[in-house]
């Protein structure tokens, strides 16, 4: 299981070529960053297999033991984000090739960029919880520099604001580490969940679920902690809005959420409670706040929030079928949510402007940006058939099933909001008179089209993930978080 | 147990900075604040009556050692917080060129 | 017993930073806090730390200070500020009070448990070969971990050129 | 005459001269000595930064930045993480030396510390300098 070490060390070294060199020689950071993602998502999907081969692999660092050494950890939920991250990763990459030649110094974003993503497959695959926290303070602080890469007023604000958030998020969680690791006496994340469920549960696991829900509530926007992130996602560069909102809130918020809550302490039930609460809440909030915005990014990054609140709300119902469902919705949301921004960036890129009521009519002159702008709008409001209606379609059922009617209303309700508020997009950018301002645009180019036109296949191919032969890369996903407190059991196993 | 409580009073403290003040350096300095006392939470949790220091010696018997892993810890996190120290400090000057004011309800372009 | 004098004094240095008027004044109060906390690590047998601790904090004023060349706000209390300030002390309080009572379920100040730890110190010098343990752990048990750390202050230093770039774009294609 | 009129003054100049080498050599034998004593490379890197922070008060931004500039120092930073990479790699995929890179990580390190350090403080002065100007 060597292999697993390359997804945080080829990203490393490519940042690090990236600062030596990149200043120096004109196309050495494109190259060496679009090779080494290409790399990373090869990697990924080659790795798949292996986790459904041995459902739970661990490779142990320098050959130390676990509770003494630092374990990762491959087992179907992480193999499934990793594949997620890194394609994403890879078609950002791309795109950026050309979106960031008018950007000073692309190497610096080049090196950041592969520092985040060093950090969230780090997050992804690791087996000890302190150092989770590290591989999330790298992605974070490399996150905070490139919401800022544009150094405008509004962009240096945005970025302000997350970092400050970010930071008091990381500092919970610090401090949630802390008190685990003095009552259990260990950081393994197996470990800990052995050692805790030879202990009654009292006041300190509380606090500790209380620090990492902040923690990590803050981290992935849930709605009372959610103020920076329209900020952020909306002023950054597109393709960092594109990571940001359809990798990274997912991988050091909904998998580090579920993966501390579900695997570690056992999946208790007020929690779940909570996290569905919070769930609706977001959902309906972001959903209802998308509809006033003017700026085509800003109405995206509500729309994240809202829809991150229909995975959270999923996890939260935590049957198999809505977790399955959840898992499916996050896919499918990193998949369209990042083409939506994408294609945002393809719009800013020709037309200037972002603003929807200056926009109108460009769907005639960009036909690619269009079409791929409207695949992707159709599948996040749930047109059936289109990925993110069976994802949709997914949790609402699993929530009746599990008896929650009124939570399912309102998934359906704000599902129709999705709808509306994307049809205003279409409506206002593509379709409509073209503006005087915009006769003159053209086309978005090459790699940039390639990107947008790869997640729109993705986003009307994914369904597909449901049938049988391909269902297993989900299944296995679920599984792991269903399994609980038995994730313990299972990486034990595997170290002998 | 007080000491413990006591650390979660400077954690508060700096919370209360964080969240109530309107400087940007103000806040800079109530983050700087909370870390210090999750950094001193986190080796009063390893600290051993009587220990000693975590360095072994040849002639001497290993007894009574305070716990190593928080330091190693807390080594990582004083990095993490210098790092995140002068990115924000960074950005605050930056803000400051842009706006010509350290008040956060003055930095308000962005609106929602 | 010192210890709870050095916490005190770190307390009120905080309070001092937070609630002072002058920005160098307040960022000097910081670093008092910082030398305590320093001490503190002494006293509580951390060599490595109160070294590093106290280096850090001699670069975080210098940054810092370089930040703070113009004056404090005054302050302004309009109609929420009383209602947000009461909040928001409410709302520490509850915190207090609920972590004064998980906090009893902490092994006892001074009694660590140390399942993992005591195996560090059983034969880290034996497998590692250093003497101090706490670089053993950082270097060699945990090296994985001083790769992320040294990833994480990289990751700052290019943040902070590229936050501190005159121009963002070139406006050429 | 022109080298009196930069920086600090007279005093701090002769202080600084006479402190900056034994504070870096002291930085060094931290570094060095990190395996034995405390310290270590992130420690000694630090401190390393901070005496030449300390000439750079000192003695004003002209001549350091002939010496030393950001770019150069980024170089720097950048060929000693790329050490530390090389070497951890090679202890976390388990070959057998392991021990013996510990020294050789330690140097790295403090020489990426002390570089990116620096640079951050050069970036730090430089983007504030319209704002003295004012």
């Amino acid at each position: 299981m060597k292999a697993l070490l390359f997804f945080v060390i080829i990203p490393l070294a490519a940042a690090f070529l990236c600062a030596l060199a990149g200043r120096r020689i004109k196309y050495f950071s494109d190259v060496i960053v679009n090779l080494s993602s290409l790399i990373l998502l090869l990697l990924a999907l080659n790795v798949g297999p292996l986790a459904a081969a041995h459902q739970v692999s661990v490779y142990k660092l320098a050959g130390w033991m676990p509770p003494f050494g630092i374990s990762l950890v491959l087992d179907g939920l992480s193999s499934f984000m990793l594949v997620v991250v890194n394609l994403v990763a890879f078609l950002v990459m791309v795109y950026a090739i050309r979106y960031m030649q008018e950007y000073t110094d692309k190497w610096k974003f080049h090196a950041l960029f592969m520092l985040m993503l060093a950090g969230m497959n780090g997050v992804v695959i690791s087996g000890d919880l302190f150092n989770l926290y590290i591989f999330l303070e790298v992605a974070s602080i490399a996150g905070y520099a490139l919401v800022a890469f544009g150094v405008e007023a509004e962009d240096l604000e945005a970025s302000f604001k997350y970092a400050i958030m970010g930071s008091l998020a990381s500092i919970f969680i610090l401090m949630g580490i802390g008190l685990l690791y003095s009552y259990t006496s260990t950081l393994n994340m197996a470990d800990i969940s052995s050692v805790l469920s030879e202990k009654q549960p009292g006041m300190l696991i509380t606090l500790v679920s209380v620090l990492f829900l902040t923690g990590f509530g803050l981290k992935t926007a849930l709605v009372p902690f959610h103020s920076w992130l329209p900020d952020a996602h909306s002023s950054a560069p597109a393709p960092v809005s594109a990571t940001l909102s359809g990798v990274f809130i997912k991988t050091v918020g909904v998998y580090a959420l579920s993966r501390v809550f579900f695997n570690i302490l056992g999946a208790p039930p007020k929690v779940l409670f909570i996290l569905m609460v919070l769930g609706v809440v977001s959902m309906v909030v972001g959903a209802v706040l998308a509809i006033v915005q003017d700026d085509i990014k800003r109405m995206f990054a509500y729309s994240s929030i809202s829809q991150v609140g229909y995975i959270i709300f999923a996890l939260g119902i935590g049957t198999p079928l809505a977790i399955l469902g959840g898992l499916f919705h996050l896919f499918n949301h990193a998949c369209f949510k990042s083409l939506l921004f994408l294609n945002a960036g393809a719009i800013e890129y020709s037309c200037g402007t972002r603003s929807l009521n200056k926009l109108g009519g460009v769907g005639a002159k960009m036909p690619v940006t269009g079409a791929a702008g409207f695949l992707g709008a159709m599948s996040i409001s749930g047109i059936p058939p289109f990925a993110g209606f069976w994802s949709k379609l997914i949790i609402i059922v699993a929530s009746l099933q599990a008896g929650y009617f009124g939570f399912a209303l309102i998934a359906v309700l704000v599902s129709i909001i999705t709808l509306a508020y994307y049809l205003k997009f279409q409506t206002f950018a593509f379709l409509g008179r073209l503006d005087v301002a915009f006769r003159e645009i053209k086309e978005v180019p090459l790699s940039m089209k390639f990107s947008m036109v790869v997640l729109a296949g993705i986003c009307v191919a994914a369904g597909l993930l449901l049938l049988p032969e391909f269902r297993n890369f989900l299944k296995m996903a679920s599984d792991v978080l269903l399994s609980g407190a038995a994730y313990k059991d299972a990486v034990f196993g595997a170290i002998r | 147990m007080s000491l413990y409580f006591l650390c979660f009073v400077l954690f508060c403290v700096g919370l209360y900075c964080v969240l109530r003040k309107r400087n940007i350096i103000k806040i800079i300095i109530g983050l700087g604040i909370i870390e210090y006392a999750v950094n001193l939470f986190i080796i009063l949790i390893g600290y051993r009556t009587q220990g000693r220091a975590p360095i072994l010696d040849n002639k001497q018997e290993i007894l009574n050692m305070v716990d190593p892993l928080p330091q190693a810890m807390v080594l990582t996190t004083i990095v993490i917080g210098l790092a995140l120290t002068a990115l924000v400090v960074s950005l605050a000057v930056r803000i400051y060129e842009k706006y010509g004011t350290f008040d956060i309800t003055k930095i308000r372009r962005l609106k929602g | 017993m010192e210890l709870h004098i050095i916490l005190l004094f770190m307390i009120f240095g905080a309070i001092v930073a937070v609630e002072t008027r002058d920005l160098i004044s307040s960022v000097i109060a910081l670093s008092a806090v910082g030398l305590g906390l320093s001490l503190a690590f002494l006293i509580l047998k951390a060599p490595n730390l109160a070294i590093t601790q106290l280096v850090v904090e001699i670069l975080c004023v210098i940054i810092l200070i370089r930040g703070t060349i113009n004056k404090d706000l005054p302050l302004v209390r309009d109609g929420r500020w009383l209602f947000n300030t009461i909040a928001t002390f409410l709302f520490i309080a509850c915190f207090l009070v609920f972590a004064f009572f998980a906090l009893k379920e902490l092994p006892n100040f001074g009694e660590p448990l140390m399942r993992v730890s005591q195996g560090y110190i059983a034969d880290g010098l034996a497998k590692s070969g250093a003497v101090n343990l706490v670089t053993a752990i950082t270097l060699n048990f945990r090296g994985y971990d001083a790769l992320a750390e040294a990833a994480v202050l990289f990751a700052g230093v290019i943040g902070v050129l590229a936050v501190t770039r005159k121009t963002g774009k070139s406006h050429e294609r | 005459m022109k080298d009196n009129q930069k920086g600090m003054t007279l005093i701090v100049k002769t202080t600084t001269r006479l402190l900056f080498g034994l504070i870096l050599i002291y930085g060094i034998y931290i570094v060095l000595n990190g395996h034995l004593a405390p310290g270590g490379g992130f420690a000694g890197g630090l401190i390393i930064a901070l005496s030449f922070i300390q000439l750079l008060l000192a003695f004003g931004r002209e001549p350091t930045l002939e010496k030393m500039n950001i770019n150069r120092s980024l170089y720097l930073s950048a060929i000693g993480i790329i050490a530390f990479l090389v070497s951890m790699s090679l202890v976390l995929l388990g070959s057998g030396f392991a021990a013996r890179l510990i020294p050789l990580c330690d140097i790295a390190v403090a020489l990426m510390v002390s570089a990116g350090i620096f640079a951050i403080f050069l970036a730090l002065i430089l983007s504030s300098e319209i704002k003295e100007g004012k």
